[in-house]
C-alpha cells in the first residue's frame, strides 16, 4: 500500500443543489410573514476519498446517493459547494479553463447512455479526430492518423465505421466508440459513470473486458461508478459504498465481499438475485429511501436500518478503521451490536 | 394560494413598470404635445415659455415620475382629439371589446375541443381529414379575408346578418354598456366574434389534436386499456384531462394575439371598441390615448395570465397551489 | 473530405426524408406550387406585362376593368385593373415578390436574433436566461401583431408618411423580425436545454473544448430540425402579418403594393361591384400561405423524432 | 387443459419500408398457479410477446399468425371490446416503469375504484373498502392517506406496490409482469419481487414474468423460456436450464454473468451483437455469434425439439440426438 503514489484526493466534499432557482420562487408567505425558504437537495454531505495510481476505486450506491455527482465534481463539470479535489498534488476544482486544459488531457470520462453520449450529427471520424486535433496541435496529419488507428484498433473498432453516423450502430458498438474517444487523448485517469448499466448482459461482458484490457495495457487509474455490486467484484480494487451523500463503508473489494460490516452493504449484497439456490438470510430493510431534501438526523440510514437505536437517530457516526484498511461509519459496528 | 397570489402581484408590478416606461418613452418623443394644443399662430418664444411651464423641459426621470404618479391615480393624460381624460375614453369603449373577446373565446372552446378530440381519436376517418383540412386552410386565410367572406355571404348575399356596427346596447349592472341584453345586440355580435375566433380556432384544433395523440401513446393510457376500462372513460377522462394542461398554458399566451386582432376585426366591422379607437389614435398620433391603451392592455394581460395560471394550478395536481405541508 | 460528402449524398438519397417525400403527394404538390410562385416572384419584372410601380403609364380611364373572362374584360388586362387603372396581373406578380421578400427577410432576422438569444439563454442560463425569457414572455403576451402595430405607428408618426413610404419595405422587415424573435428563442432554448442534458455535451466539456465551440459546433447543429420546422410556419405567419399590417394602412404604400395592400386597396370596392381587386390577390395570398403551411406540416411529421422511429 | 395456450404465435409490424417480424412463431403453455419466466435480451421480442397476449401491441404491430387461447376464449381473434372484459379482470398486467404507468392527474383512489367498477357491479363505498384491503395486502403504510394522494407524491417502489394491488383487485387468474423491477433500485427490487412471489403463491395466481435478469428468473419462476431474435431457443424448468443449459446462447448468457467469473478475471463474452429485426441471419439466428457454427447452422433453421419436458432449438443438439438413437 505504501509505495503507491496518490493520484486523486477528494477532501471533505459537499455539494447542494437549490431546488427553486429564481428568487421569486423561493419566497413563501407563511403565517403572515414573508419568508425566503431555500430548499436544497443535499447531494453530497462530506465525502473523503483517495485513489492511488493504477487502482480502480468503485463507488457503489442506489439512485439518489450522489455517486454520479461525485464523478461530475471530480471531472470539473460542476464545482463543489465545499471541499477540494486534488489531482496529482494540484487542486483542480477552482482553476480557470486555460490552466485546467493540461489536466483535461490527462483525465477523461466514459458515460452511461450509449444513445446520448455521441453527437448524432457528427460522423465517427469527426467524433474521434476532434479531441486528437485539439490536444495534439503540433502533430502532423499523418501522426494524428496513426493515433486514431491505434486507439480504434485497441477497442476493436472496424475502420469502415468512420464514415457512418452514430444512429447506425448498436448500444455496444457506440459504447466502444465513446471509450475510443476517451482513450484518444492518452489519459492516465478515467472516470466511468455506470458504463455498462444501459447494455444487455452479453454486451456488458464485452465492454467490461475492454475496460479491463485498457486498464492493464495503459496502466490506467479508474473511478468506476455503478449500482451493480457483482460488477464491482469483477473490476474494482477498492470499493466505497455510498448512501444519501455519505460514505458508509470503504475497503478493498475482497474484504468487502468476505466480511461486509455496514448493514446497508449487507443488504445490498444480499439483494443481488443469485443464480444458485438462495437460502442466505435476506437482510430486510423497511421503509422508503428518504428524499435528499430533508435528510434524517444522526445517521442518514437509521430510518431503514434494522439495528438503529436512539444513538443512531441523534449522532452521526464518524468513519472508523474497524479493521486494517477497512473503514466503516456505523455505531452498531462500533458497539459490536452486529 | 397566498404565495401564488403574492408572486403574481410581484410579477404584475414588474410588468406594469416596464410597460409604463415603454409607453412614457413613446409619449416623450412621439409628436409634439404643444402642436396639438396650441394653434399655428403662437410664436416660438411663447411656445418655449409654455413648454417650460408645463414642465416638458424637465429631465426624463422627473417627467416619468410625474407621469407614473398621475397614472397611479388613474390620470393617463387627456386625449388630444376627445379633449377628455384618456382613461375614461377607453373605459367607455372597453365593454364592446371585452364582449367580443368573450364570445370569440366561447366559440373557440365550444368548437375546437370536440373537433380536436375527435380528430385525435379517429385520425384515419374522413371527418378528421376534413377537420384537419379546414384547420390548415383556416390558419392560411388572413382574418380580414375571412371577414370579407363572411360579410359577403351572410350580410350581402343572404342578408341574414348585419354587416357592421354594434346594434343597440343597454346598461347592464350600472356602467357596463352590454350588447348581450338585446337580440339585436347579439345579432350584431355573431359575425365579428366568429371572425375573431377564426384566427385561433384552427390553431387550437391542431394543438388539441397533436397533444391528445401524444397522450394516447403514453404508458398510463396503455395501462388503462390493460385494466379493461371503457374506451369512453379512457378518452374523455384519462386522456382528455392530460391533454388540457398544455392547451391551457398556450391559451393564456394566445389571449394576447386575440386582443391584438380585435384591432383588425373592429376596423372591418366598424365595431366601437378599444381596438378601433386605438387605430384611430395611431392615425391621429393622439399619444396619450395610445399610451393609455397600452397600459390598459398590459393590465388585461397580467389579469388573464394570473387567471390562466390559477386554472392550470387547479387542474394540474403536481403544481401545489395550496402549499399543503407534507 | 469528399469521402464524407459522397456518404452524405448517399445517406440523403436513401434516407427517411427523401423516401417519405416521394410518397407524399401533398408535399410534392406544395413544393411545385411554391416553386412556381417563387419563380414568378423572381422573374416578375421580366414576365409581367406592365410595370405597376410606374405611375406615369397609369391611365385613370382604365380603372376598375373586370378580368378578361367577363364581358367588359379586355385583352390588355388579363385579370382586370385596380381603382387607379394598374394592371392586376403585374401588380400581383410584384405584390407576391414584395410579400415573399418581406416574409423571407423577416424570418432570417427573426432566426438570427432568436437562435443567438435562445442559445445564450439555454446554454448560459441563470440571470441571462430569466431576463431574456421575461422579455420574450412580455412580448409574446402582447402578441406579435400588437408589437408590430405599435412600432409601425411610432415610425410612421415620427418619420411622416412620405419618408415612411420609401422605407416601408425595410421597416416591415425590421418590425416583423423583431416582433417574432421570441418564437425562435423559445424553440431553440427548449432544444438547447434538452440537448444539454445529453452526455455528448459533458464529453465535449470533459475534452476541454471552449463554450463557444460547444455551443456552435455541438449544440447548434442538433437544434436545427425544430428550427427548420418552425421556419416554414414563420414564413407563412410573416406574410400574413405583412398583409394584415398593410390592410391596416401601416404596411406597404398603395404605390408599391404587396398582396396585402392590394387587397386592402380593393376593400371598399368589393361590395360596389369590382370584387376582383380584393378577391384575386386574396386567393393568391391564401394559396401561397397554404402551400407553405402544408410544407411545414410535412416537415414536422418527417423531422419529429417521435414519428421518425416509425 | 392448461389455463393459457400460445400456439405458433407470430407478430409483425407493418412499416412504410416493409414488414418486420418481431415474433416468428412461439408456443408455450401456462397451467393454474404456475410461474413462467420469459428471458431474453432487448430486441428478442419478449415484451411484444407479453403485450400480444392481451392484444395490446402498439401500432403498427399486429398478430400476424398463430393463436392464443385462455380457458375457452381465443384471445387472438377477440375484438377489442370483448377483450376489455378480460383485461384487468381475469388477466392483469404490471408495466415496467412505475413513474409512467399511473395517470398523473388522477388520484390513486380513483384509479383503483374505476378498475373494480369496470368489471364488477360495485358502489363507491364497497369499492373503496376493497381497494384499502388490497393496499394493506401489498404492505403500503397508511393506505387511507394513499387513496387521496396523486402518483407524483409516491416513490417508485411505493407506486409499483400500488400497481401490484391494482393487478390483484379483480382476483385475476394470470398476472403478466413486464420487467416489473428493472426501473427500481436493487434493494427495492428484492422487496417487490418477494412481495409478487408471495401474493402469487397465496392467491394461486399464475405469473408470466418478462425480464432480462437471469437472477430474478432463478429466484421467482418454475419454468423459463429463453428467447432470441423473435423465437424460442430453449425451454424447460428453471433449475434445469440454469444448472445445465443446452443451447450455446443460454450457456454464453450464464457464463457472461460477473457472478460466474472469478474476481479480476476477464469475463467470457459472447462476440457480436443482437441481430436487427430487419436483418435476421439465415438458418439459425445465432449462428454468426456461436462458436460451434457449422455449415448446417447457416443453412437450416433448427426445430424446437422436446425431450423429458425440456426443449431446445439447435442443429448440433438435434444431430447429437439422432446419433444417440
Amino acid at each position: 500500500m505504501t509505495n503507491k503514489t496518490k493520484l486523486l484526493e477528494i477532501k471533505n466534499l459537499h455539494r447542494h443543489f437549490p431546488i427553486k432557482k429564481g428568487f421569486l420562487e423561493q419566497i413563501t408567505l407563511e403565517n403572515g410573514k414573508v419568508t425566503r425558504k431555500v430548499e436544497k437537495v443535499h447531494a453530497i454531505n462530506g465525502v473523503d476519498l483517495t485513489i492511488n495510481k493504477g487502482d480502480a476505486l468503485c463507488v457503489v450506491g442506489e439512485s439518489g446517493c450522489g455517486k454520479s455527482t461525485v464523478a461530475r465534481v471530480v471531472m470539473n463539470l460542476i464545482s463543489p459547494t465545499e471541499g477540494e479535489i486534488i489531482y496529482d498534488g494540484t487542486r483542480i476544482d477552482n482553476l480557470k479553463s486555460k490552466t485546467l486544459l493540461p489536466f483535461r488531457k490527462r483525465m477523461q470520462m466514459i458515460f452511461q447512455n450509449p444513445y446520448a453520449s455521441l453527437n448524432p450529427r457528427m460522423t465517427i471520424l469527426d467524433t474521434l479526430m476532434e479531441p486528437i486535433k485539439f490536444h495534439y496541435p503540433k502533430k502532423t496529419e499523418q501522426e494524428r492518423r496513426t493515433i486514431l488507428d491505434d486507439t480504434m484498433e485497441s477497442v476493436g473498432i472496424d475502420p469502415s465505421w468512420v464514415v457512418r453516423y452514430p444512429h447506425e450502430f448498436s448500444g455496444g458498438q457506440r459504447q466502444r466508440i465513446s471509450i475510443a474517444r476517451a482513450l484518444s487523448t492518452d489519459p492516465e485517469f478515467i472516470v466511468a459513470d455506470e458504463p455498462i448499466s444501459a447494455l444487455d448482459v452479453s454486451i456488458q461482458a464485452q465492454v467490461l473486458n475492454l475496460l479491463m484490457k485498457a486498464r492493464e495495457e495503459r496502466q490506467l487509474t479508474f473511478l468506476f461508478i455503478t449500482h451493480d455490486l457483482s460488477v464491482v467484484e469483477q473490476f474494482g480494487s477498492h470499493v466505497a459504498v455510498m448512501y444519501l451523500g455519505t460514505i458508509c463503508e470503504y475497503t478493498t473489494t475482497k474484504s468487502l465481499f468476505d466480511k461486509p460490516l455496514h448493514p446497508y452493504t449487507q443488504a445490498l449484497i444480499s439483494a443481488i438475485p443469485k443464480l444458485e439456490e438462495d437460502n442466505r438470510p435476506h437482510v430486510k430493510l423497511h421503509g422508503e429511501v428518504p428524499t435528499p431534501v430533508n435528510l434524517p438526523t444522526g445517521c442518514v440510514f437509521h430510518t431503514r436500518c434494522p439495528f438503529a437505536n436512539d444513538r443512531c437517530k441523534t449522532e452521526t457516526p464518524a468513519k472508523q478503521e474497524a479493521e486494517p484498511g477497512h473503514f466503516v461509519a456505523c455505531h452498531a459496528v462500533d458497539e459490536d451490536r452486529i | 394560494m397566498a404565495t401564488f397570489l403574492f408572486r403574481r402581484l410581484w410579477q404584475a408590478i414588474v410588468v406594469m413598470f416596464i410597460i409604463s416606461i415603454l409607453s412614457f418613452a413613446i409619449q416623450d418623443n412621439l409628436g409634439d404635445p404643444l402642436r396639438e394644443m396650441v394653434g399655428q399662430s403662437v410664436s416660438e418664444a411663447e411656445r418655449e415659455e409654455l413648454r417650460d411651464k408645463m414642465g416638458l423641459n424637465d429631465p426624463f426621470l422627473t417627467q416619468y415620475l410625474r407621469f407614473a404618479k398621475n397614472a397611479l391615480q388613474g390620470d393617463l393624460g387627456t386625449s388630444y382629439f376627445f379633449k377628455e381624460p384618456a382613461l375614461d375614453v377607453i373605459l367607455k369603449k372597453m365593454p364592446a371589446t371585452i364582449e367580443l373577446v368573450i364570445c370569440a373565446t366561447l366559440i373557440i372552446v365550444f368548437f375546437s375541443v370536440p373537433m380536436g378530440v375527435y380528430a385525435a381519436i379517429h385520425p384515419r376517418s374522413f371527418v378528421s381529414k376534413l377537420i384537419m383540412g379546414i384547420s390548415i386552410a383556416g390558419i392560411s386565410v388572413p382574418v380580414f379575408l375571412t371577414a370579407i367572406g363572411l360579410i359577403y355571404l351572410f350580410a350581402i348575399e343572404l342578408g341574414m346578418m348585419p354587416s357592421f356596427g354594434r346594434g343597440d346596447t343597454s346598461p347592464l349592472l350600472g356602467m357596463w354598456e352590454s350588447g348581450f341584453t338585446s337580440w339585436d345586440g347579439i345579432h350584431h355580435l355573431i359575425l365579428p366574434s366568429f371572425t375573431l375566433a377564426s384566427i385561433m380556432l384552427p390553431l387550437f384544433i391542431r394543438l388539441i389534436r397533436s397533444e391528445m395523440m401524444d397522450v394516447l401513446q403514453s404508458d398510463y393510457i396503455k395501462f388503462a386499456r390493460a385494466r379493461g376500462l371503457k374506451l369512453n372513460r379512457i378518452y374523455y377522462l384519462h386522456a382528455f384531462k392530460n391533454t388540457m394542461l398544455p392547451v391551457i398554458t398556450v391559451g393564456g399566451v394566445q389571449i394576447g394575439t386575440m386582443v391584438a386582432y380585435t384591432i383588425l376585426t373592429e376596423t372591418i366591422f366598424q365595431w366601437p371598441g378599444m381596438g378601433f379607437l386605438f387605430l384611430e389614435a395611431v392615425n391621429r398620433v393622439d399619444t396619450p390615448l395610445i399610451v393609455a391603451y397600452l397600459i390598459i392592455v398590459g393590465a388585461i394581460f397580467v389579469v388573464t395570465n394570473t387567471i390562466v395560471d390559477l386554472i392550470y394550478g387547479l387542474v394540474n395536481p403536481t403544481v401545489n397551489l395550496f402549499h399543503s405541508s407534507k | 473530405m469528399n469521402l464524407t460528402f459522397s456518404s452524405n449524398l448517399k445517406q440523403f438519397r436513401d434516407s427517411f426524408l427523401w423516401h417519405s417525400f416521394k410518397n407524399d403527394k401533398v408535399a410534392i404538390v406544395s413544393v411545385v406550387v411554391f416553386l412556381t410562385f417563387a419563380c414568378t416572384a423572381i422573374l416578375a419584372p421580366v414576365i409581367s406585362p406592365y410595370d405597376p410601380y410606374d405611375l406615369v403609364i397609369l391611365d385613370i380611364m382604365d380603372s376598375e376593368i373586370p378580368p378578361v373572362w367577363s364581358e367588359e374584360g379586355e385583352e390588355r388586362f388579363l385579370l382586370g385593373t385596380d381603382s387607379q387603372g394598374r394592371d392586376m396581373l403585374s401588380a400581383i406578380f410584384y405584390g407576391m415578390r414584395t410579400s415573399l421578400l418581406i416574409g423571407l427577410c423577416a424570418v432570417i432576422l427573426q432566426a438570427t436574433l432568436g437562435i443567438i438569444f435562445g442559445l445564450l439563454a439555454g446554454y448560459v442560463g441563470g440571470k441571462v436566461d430569466s431576463f431574456l425569457m421575461r422579455v420574450a414572455d412580455i412580448q409574446l403576451s402582447f402578441s406579435t401583431m400588437m408589437v408590430a402595430i405599435i412600432m409601425l405607428a411610432i415610425f410612421q408618426a415620427s418619420f411622416g408618411t412620405e419618408r415612411y413610404n420609401d422605407l416601408a419595405i425595410f421597416m416591415l422587415i425590421m418590425v416583423i423580425g423583431i416582433a417574432e424573435w421570441p418564437q425562435y428563442a423559445r424553440t431553440v432554448r427548449a432544444s438547447v436545454l434538452a440537448e444539454q442534458e445529453k452526455e455528448y455535451i459533458d464529453a465535449a466539456r470533459v475534452l476541454g473544448f471552449s463554450s463557444i465551440r460547444i455551443m456552435f459546433r455541438h449544440i447548434l447543429p442538433n437544434t436545427l430540425s425544430p428550427v427548420l420546422v418552425i421556419s416554414t410556419v414563420q414564413v407563412a405567419n410573416a406574410i400574413m402579418s405583412e398583409a394584415a399590417l398593410s390592410f391596416l394602412g401601416l404596411g406597404m404604400p398603395v404605390t408599391q403594393p404587396s398582396l396585402g395592400s392590394l387587397i386592402s386597396s380593393g376593400f371598399e370596392f368589393i361590395f360596389s361591384g369590382s370584387w376582383w381587386i380584393t378577391v384575386i390577390p386574396g386567393v393568391v395570398l391564401i394559396v401561397l400561405v397554404l402551400v407553405i403551411n402544408l410544407l411545414g406540416d410535412w416537415l414536422r411529421d418527417v423531422l419529429n423524432p417521435k414519428l421518425y422511429k416509425g | 387443459m392448461s389455463l393459457l395456450q400460445v400456439k405458433d404465435l407470430e407478430v409483425s409490424f407493418k412499416l412504410r419500408t416493409g414488414e418486420l417480424h418481431a415474433i416468428r412463431g412461439i408456443s408455450f403453455d401456462l397451467n393454474k398457479g404456475e410461474r413462467i419466466g420469459i428471458v431474453g435480451e432487448s430486441g428478442a421480442g419478449k415484451s411484444v410477446a407479453a403485450f400480444s397476449i392481451l392484444n395490446l401491441i402498439s401500432q403498427p404491430g399486429y398478430i400476424s399468425g398463430g393463436s392464443i387461447s385462455y380457458k375457452d376464449h381465443t384471445l387472438s381473434t377477440m375484438s377489442d371490446a370483448e377483450l376489455a372484459t378480460i383485461r384487468g379482470n381475469q388477466i392483469a398486467m404490471i408495466f415496467q416503469d412505475p413513474m409512467m404507468t399511473l395517470n398523473p392527474v388522477l388520484t390513486i383512489g380513483t384509479q383503483m375504484i374505476e378498475t373494480l367498477q369496470a368489471h364488477q357491479k360495485m358502489d363507491k363505498k364497497t369499492a373503496e373498502k376493497e381497494a384499502l384491503h388490497r393496499l394493506k395486502q401489498v404492505h403500503i403504510p397508511s393506505p387511507e392517506k394513499r387513496l387521496k394522494q396523486y402518483p407524483h407524491e409516491l416513490s417508485g417502489g411505493m407506486k409499483q406496490r400500488v400497481i401490484i394491488a391494482i393487478a390483484l383487485l379483480n382476483n385475476p387468474d394470470i398476472i403478466i409482469a413486464d420487467e416489473p423491477t428493472t426501473a427500481l433500485d436493487v434493494t427495492i427490487q428484492a422487496e417487490i419481487m418477494e412481495l409478487l412471489l408471495e401474493l402469487c403463491k397465496n392467491n394461486g395466481v399464475s405469473l408470466i414474468l418478462i425480464t432480462h435478469d437471469l437472477g430474478v428468473v432463478a429466484q421467482t419462476t418454475e419454468k423459463v423460456i429463453v428467447m432470441y431474435a423473435g423465437k424460442i431457443i430453449e425451454q424447460g424448468s428453471t433449475r434445469d436450464i440454469i444448472d445445465n443449459p443446452n443451447h450455446p446462447y443460454t450457456q454464453g448468457l450464464i457464463k457472461a454473468l460477473p457472478q460466474k467469473a472469478a474476481p479480476g478475471e476477464m469475463l467470457n463474452q459472447i462476440p457480436g451483437n443482437m441481430p436487427q429485426l430487419d436483418a435476421i441471419p439465415t438458418g439459425c439466428a445465432f449462428n454468426p455469434r456461436c462458436e460451434h457454427t457449422t455449415e448446417l447452422c447457416i443453412k437450416t433453421e433448427p426445430e424446437l425439439i422436446a425431450k423429458d419436458n425440456r426443449a431446445v432449438s439447435c442443429n448440433l443438439y438435434s444431430e447429437r440426438l439422432k446419433h444417440d438413437k
